[in-house]
């Protein structure tokens, strides 16, 4: 059968350019809406920010006074940044324990160990993360209230001493509680992301460790962690920049209180520049913030590409 | 002139040369496949033709136009990959049209083309489903109406059979074979698999390291290998090979010994021909079918090893303990004999290696078969 | 099965069975607590409302939590959209493209997911204040879809790496130009990719509290939270109200989820690689 | 970086303004007034029918009221203020916020135009208007005010034979007689978690311990830095309230509990008292529960306050310096502190109205409203609340010394160390 003589050569008329980097002007437009969007909305707010760490000014007066590096050495003798700090870092670490520990375990459990419902369990505990913070800790406050509050009365049912200065009112429990409710709420988005790594597990290869002898513990060693491990880098990636991000949840349930027991940065942040005026000092504080949590990031885009 | 032609043409990766100046020529309706083994290039080479790939330097051009810089959808080509790569969103309909709906062509044009390359292949019952539903023939059949609705002046094939079983691939090349009968277009076919070539080329293309180490075709190939490496990997079970040193030399003529032994063979040379130096490794080669316990040259007693029986053949591969074959497919420097089935060889049996004279190829040190140097007896 | 595994299967059961319920009660409690009257709701707190009154519901309806609904679906729906164009966008060119500064270019993006939105409020504040977008419900749109882009683009980064190549390189030779590639190849496949970039985005975008209320002050353009929020008001707390509208503001999403969560769990697998 | 106009540049401005004005006197520009208000009970229905009656004599005028939730506003006002898209007039506490607003020229001074014929300056008494006076200048207009009383569940008196204390000694006594009665009952919850409620207690307590005029100079940080916050009476209201925790007043974690619980168990009957203001009528009201009586706070044994005085915390608008319609915007306020529209204030929202005059003839409020507007009237000296007066860094102090005072983690020595502290910082800065 002969071809129908369809002319569809017709390279020679087109410019010397190598075939496929022909587009690299199509490539630009293609990354303009994003980078435009970041670079308008997120980077010049940011280098404004920076910026403005170098100025006394408030955000009602229009007067800007230079002030070099004052705002940072007042971070530096401010006990309350430092408590700010520390009480992230106690959030980052509890996160990452309660957060992608539990996750963990909750992922391995329905991955191996359970067939029935699993859609069901795995719905259900995911469901919080859908839920918005402010929600989140309106319903927790009803709960924890040293009165009212079910906590209390399931603790008191138990015949458990309840704490005197209940569960918010209390600095040295109140953080404990901020674990408690971020877990609640964050657990389902770190079980999901591990379990579908364990689910990119092809099952061959439990079977060829089977074989080998390696089941249980050791299967999990030597099979599941490896298997998991650019998921977990991640997940811990995430909680970490979400418990320096921090924000929503304690400017609602605790206010950063009791006395700036559970200030973190973001809350302090927010109090020096809204509440006192303080913008140059609030900027740098952001800044602290923003390195750090950049630094972070790019921690994040290293760890997984080495994988 | 040449419907296919590529020149000069080189592919580097920063510091990483793919393909170092590779030049051959197709005339129009020919079979060609490009051989090799994995790395050697071929894949590079034919999406370099097919502008997926950017290529260094040199020039392809096709139907007498330099397409060197084209689009890969203006150089009248069309492709065939490995995995099919046929879009799983499309029905096999809309698959086969998408490049003429690309390139908004009517829609009975469309309905003609598809129909046409659907009947070719026989697959029209299969034209409103989507891939998924497909088994790995009928998508592969599916790929290659994809290509023929485009009415390509080349057809491009990038190891099409590798994803399918056994006796599909042969059904597969016998269909592809019949096709290019009834299209009569010009085919470029990458494989590593040496039946493939074998069977389909008009020319077979023998690369290695990015260079091409001999055009010709199948037989050609099988008889008169250019190199070492062609001897290598055209002909299966793998050529025997077997070190040997220049032990002697006298006006025209060379001696060889294998390993430490006596001479064994004499190789006349003839006049103007490069003669090697004393001393000189070289390598001899023959043919697991030409090895056997008949022929004029006595090579080493040995013990069966092995015994695999193919059926028609028997191969045996046999252990000479003080001579070893080198770059040997099978361990430990086994020789390897094609026999008649009704030999009736037994692991432990000894047996002697023998061969005709003219069975024997010599390859250079560089690997370039001495052609011009023609075994005559000794002793 | 042994008594011992038995025991086991019983013992994992448990663990997942307990957190299940931690998980549900607060959401019970929610819902319950918007059918209870204020007094109710603080002195049997534990207890089910004695009649199932839908007044909170009644009064969360009252301070327009149709329009703040509405508001909200229209905020994030766009956000969303421009997230996913964009993202997807970006991310395809840079999984495709082997120029270094590619390199540089994603980290610089992947940073942009670090930027706590507090510490540049009020640049952004007055910045989107200077270009007379306030009380505009799409200008909020855009700062959000700024700020979702990053994760969304390392998602879709993560997605276009495991693309099958050959299927974009059969459509060149079938004719399409890099977008025509990008938007009849690779867009329609990248199902489970849009799924999970969308549910993340639309959570974030359909909660998000601080900026929706600096930017959008006229309460006929406010979104959810804000709107709910105003239930608090200067020296009392509508709770049941406020249960309420939580509930009402809520239950979308989980739909949503509910919906989409097979392919949302299948694109979290990228993620990791 | 704010662009001014000169002089000159503003007579040309005028100029023009003025030619354009003349050029068509026949038809009145519509002006739209952007206000921005919290959200109370009868806000909003009140805000829209005086706007609809202010069409009588403004016919071009609209109101475009929106309100915010309580505490966000505090930033919304301000990021709305520096930005271009900020109200007319809007709602502010007397006291720091206001004074920080003028200072950053934000607010505009409307002395001259409340003084004209008809304005807020002519119809309301002279203590109402000090309420946003700086320097001798207007720069805002009370509207009402919220004062803070005891109220009682007088069935639960009666039945107990319990009196009203005269006290804070006496007060003390009678939350121990309630917990004689039932352990369990909590005799005045305070509900302390978003940190007001007690902020409340402690600006009584100063008044009580020290009198208005002696804590005056510290609040204005204008005693000299090393006598600031050295009074004994500060450690002393302190001690009063520990006094009071002691005494078992309160419920165990005061710092924890939300005041809307606290409001309920009053409103339940759950507790038999409550410290709280003039806006808890209404909800009480709603609760169905009527039959509560209320009394001031009572005086400290030895102390300098006054039984005259009592916590009154005048609220009301200012005008946004960057308003294009100052005029119309005032007599907008004007008319909103008229006669008639304070009736229909109180009527509607039951917040005492600043101009009071027709209160009596206030319908569909309990009686208990139009009995605390009659004390009210009786007051001989307001005290304005702690968190609106001082200064924003001294007023957080004061509110986290006073949850650490209640927590029992500082001494009441140790909380004002920790409020002078604060203070001698902001005094500094200024």
């Amino acid at each position: 059968m002969p071809l129908p003589p369809t002319p569809t050569i017709t390279g020679t008329s087109s410019a010397r350019r190598p075939a496929l980097t022909a587009g690299s002007l199509t490539a630009t437009a293609m990354m303009a809406p994003a980078l435009i969007l970041i670079g308008v909305f997120i980077l010049i707010p940011a280098v404004v920010a920076v910026i403005g760490s170098f100025f006394d000014f408030s955000m009602t007066s229009a007067n800007w006074t230079y002030v070099g590096g004052d705002n940072y050495r007042r971070a530096v003798t401010d006990p309350l940044f430092w408590l700010a700090i520390s009480n992230n870092v106690f959030i980052v670490v509890g996160s990452v324990i309660s957060q992608v520990g539990g996750g963990a375990i909750l992922a391995a459990i329905l991955d191996r160990g359970i067939r029935r419902g699993n859609v069901v369990y795995r719905t259900i505990i995911f469901m919080p993360v859908v839920i918005s913070s402010i929600a989140v800790a309106f319903v927790w406050m009803l709960i924890l209230d040293p009165n009212v509050g079910p906590l209390n009365a399931v603790v008191k049912a138990l015949g458990l001493p309840t704490p005197r200065l209940g569960w918010l009112g209390d600095p040295s429990i109140s953080l404990w509680m901020l674990l408690l409710i971020a877990a609640w709420q964050n657990v389902g988005f770190q079980m999901m992301l591990i379990l579908a790594g364990l689910q990119a597990i092809p099952r061959e290869h439990y079977e060829a460790a089977s074989l080998d002898g390696a089941r249980g513990l050791k299967a999990f060693w030597y099979i599941t962690l490896p298997g998991i491990r650019n998921v977990l880098v991640l997940a811990t990636l995430i909680t970490v920049i979400g418990g320096f991000k921090v924000f929503d949840l304690v400017f609602v349930t605790t206010g950063g209180g009791p006395a700036n027991a559970t200030q973190v940065l973001g809350t302090y942040t927010y109090t020096q520049a809204f509440a006192f005026g303080n913008m140059g000092y609030a900027n740098a504080m952001a800044v602290v913030l923003l390195v750090t949590a950049v630094l972070l990031g790019w921690l994040q885009v290293r760890l997984s590409r080495r994988a | 002139m040449s419907h296919l032609e590529v020149r000069d043409v080189v592919k580097r990766y920063g510091q990483l040369t793919v393909l170092s100046g590779v030049s051959f020529a197709a005339q129009r309706g020919e079979f060609v496949v490009m051989v090799g083994p994995s790395g050697c290039g071929k894949s590079t080479l034919l999406r370099s033709i097919a502008g997926l790939e950017e290529i260094s330097s040199g020039s392809v051009s096709i139907a007498g136009h330099d397409i060197t810089a084209a689009e890969p959808s203006d150089r009248g080509v069309a492709m065939v990959f490995q995995n099919y790569a046929l879009y799983p969103h499309m029905t096999v309909a809309q698959n086969m049209g998408f490049a003429l709906k690309v390139a908004r062509r009517p829609r009975s044009e469309i309905d003609a083309a598809v129909t046409r390359a659907a009947e070719i292949l026989r697959i029209t019952d299969h034209l409103g489903k989507y891939p998924k539903a497909l088994s790995g023939g009928q998508k592969q059949r599916v790929a290659i109406g994809r290509a023929i609705t485009r009415a390509p002046e080349v057809f491009l094939f990038d190891e099409p059979l590798s994803n399918l079983d056994a006796a599909l691939r042969s059904q597969m090349r016998i269909e592809l074979s019949r096709l290019h009968r009834e299209l009569g277009a010009t085919m470029l076919y990458v494989t590593h698999d040496q039946t493939e070539a074998m069977t389909m080329a008009d020319r077979i293309i023998v690369m290695n390291g990015g260079n091409i180490e001999q055009i010709g075709s199948p037989l050609d190939l099988y008889n008169r290998p250019a190199t070492r490496f062609v001897a290598g990997f055209i002909g299966s079970p793998r050529m025997n090979f077997i070190a040997a040193r220049v032990v002697r030399l006298s006006g025209r003529t060379v001696g060889l010994s294998l390993g430490e032994g006596r001479p064994l063979l004499d190789l006349e040379f003839a006049p103007g021909e490069t003669l090697p130096v004393l001393g000189d490794a070289v390598t001899l080669g023959i043919r697991p079918e030409a090895l056997g316990d008949g022929g004029e040259i006595h090579l080493a007693d040995a013990e069966v090893a092995v015994v695999e029986a193919l059926g028609r053949e028997t191969l045996v591969y046999s252990d000479a303990h003080t001579l070893r074959t080198t770059d040997s497919e099978s361990l430990d420097g086994y020789f390897a004999a094609l026999v008649p089935s009704q030999s009736d060889k037994r692991p432990g049996q000894r047996v002697s290696l023998r061969a005709d004279r003219s069975a024997f190829v010599v390859f250079a040190a560089d690997g370039a078969t001495l052609h011009d140097a023609s075994p005559v007896h000794h002793e | 099965m042994t008594l011992r595994s038995r025991t086991v299967a019983i013992g994992l059961h448990a663990v997942v069975s307990l957190w299940t319920l931690f998980v549900l009660l607060p959401v019970f409690v929610m819902v319950i607590s918007a059918f209870k009257s204020q007094a109710e709701l603080f002195t049997r707190p534990l207890a089910l409302p004695k009649q199932f009154s839908f007044a909170a519901f009644e009064r969360a309806w009252g301070i327009g939590i149709s329009g703040f609904l509405f508001n909200s679906l229209l905020v994030t729906a766009l956000s969303v959209t421009i997230i996913i164009f964009a993202s997807s966008l970006a991310a395809y060119i840079l999984a495709r493209s082997d120029r270094p500064v590619m390199r540089w270019v994603y980290v610089a993006i992947v940073a942009g997911f670090a930027v706590p939105l507090q510490s540049v409020m009020v640049p952004l504040y007055q910045l989107v204040s200077g270009a007379g977008l306030l009380n505009s419900r799409l200008a909020i749109a855009l700062p959000y879809a700024a700020y979702g882009i990053p994760f969304t683009t390392m998602l879709f980064y993560a997605f276009f790496l495991e693309f099958p190549r050959e299927l974009e390189e059969a459509a060149r030779l079938d004719g399409c130009g890099r977008l025509e590639v990008f938007f009849r190849i690779v867009l329609p496949l990248s199902g489970p990719a849009i799924a999970s970039g969308a549910i993340f985005q639309a959570v974030f975008n359909w909660n998000e509290f601080i900026l929706a209320l600096l930017m959008l002050t006229k309460s006929d353009v406010r979104t959810l939270p804000v709107g709910i929020y105003g239930l608090t008001g200067q020296y009392s707390a509508d709770w049941p109200a406020l249960m309420a509208g939580l509930s009402i503001a809520t239950l979308p999403l989980i739909v949503i989820f509910l919906l989409a969560q097979r392919h949302f769990v299948r694109s979290l697998a990228g993620l990791g690689k | 970086m704010q662009l001014r106009l000169n002089g000159e540049m503003r007579l040309v401005a005028g100029a023009i303004l003025g030619a354009a004005l003349l050029a068509v006197p026949a038809r009145a520009e519509d002006i739209v007034i952007k206000m921005w208000t919290l959200d109370n009970n009868g806000y909003k229905e009140f805000i829209a029918e005086a706007a609809e009656s202010f069409k009588a004599t403004h016919p071009n005028v609209t109101i475009e009221h929106q309100i915010f939730p309580g505490d966000p506003y505090k930033t919304a006002l301000k990021v709305a203020l520096v930005g271009s898209d900020g109200p007319d007039v809007f709602f502010n506490w007397s006291g720091d916020r206001a004074k920080q607003l003028i200072k950053d020229k934000l607010a505009l001074d409307i002395t001259d135009f409340g003084n004209a014929p008809g304005g807020f300056a002519k119809v309301l008494p002279e203590g109402w208007l000090d309420a946003f006076r700086y320097d001798g200048r207007l720069y805002g207009v009370a509207m009402d005010a919220v004062s803070k009383y005891v109220f009682y569940d007088k069935a639960y008196f009666a039945e107990h034979k319990l009196e009203i204390p005269k006290t804070l000694g006496e007060l003390g006594a009678l939350c121990k007689a309630v917990r004689g009665i039932n352990p369990d009952t909590i005799p005045m919850p305070l509900g302390n978690k978003t940190r007001w409620k007690a902020i409340h207690w402690m600006t009584m307590l100063n008044e009580r311990a020290m009198g208005v005029e002696g804590t005056a100079a510290d609040y204005d940080l204008s005693r000299p830095a090393d006598q600031l916050y050295t009074d004994p009476g500060y450690a002393k209201a302190f001690q009063a309230l520990v006094d009071l925790q002691d005494a078992g007043c309160f419920e165990d974690a005061p710092n924890a509990t939300e005041y809307a619980i606290a409001d309920s168990m009053f409103a339940t009957k759950a507790s038999p008292m409550e410290y709280c203001g003039t806006w808890c009528t209404s909800g009480l009201d709603a609760a169905g529960f009527t039959d509560y009586g209320f009394f001031r706070l009572p005086v400290m044994e030895g102390g300098k306050g006054s039984a005259d005085a009592n916590f009154l915390v005048p609220e009301g608008y200012q005008v946004s310096a960057k308003t294009a319609h100052p005029k119309e915007a005032v007599e907008w306020l004007s008319f909103l502190v008229s006669d008639e529209q304070g009736l229909k204030f109180a009527e509607k929202v039951q917040f005492l109205p600043s101009n009071a005059k027709l209160i009596d003839k206030a319908e569909g409020v309990p009686q208990s409203f139009k009995d605390i507007a009659r004390d009210v009237g009786t007051l001989k000296q307001g005290v304005n609340v702690l968190d609106a007066l001082l200064e924003s860094t001294v007023a957080d102090a004061y509110m986290n010394a006073t949850v650490e005072v209640l927590n029992r983690t500082l001494t009441p020595e140790a909380a004002v160390g920790k409020v002078r502290e604060a203070a001698l910082a902001a005094q500094a800065k200024q």
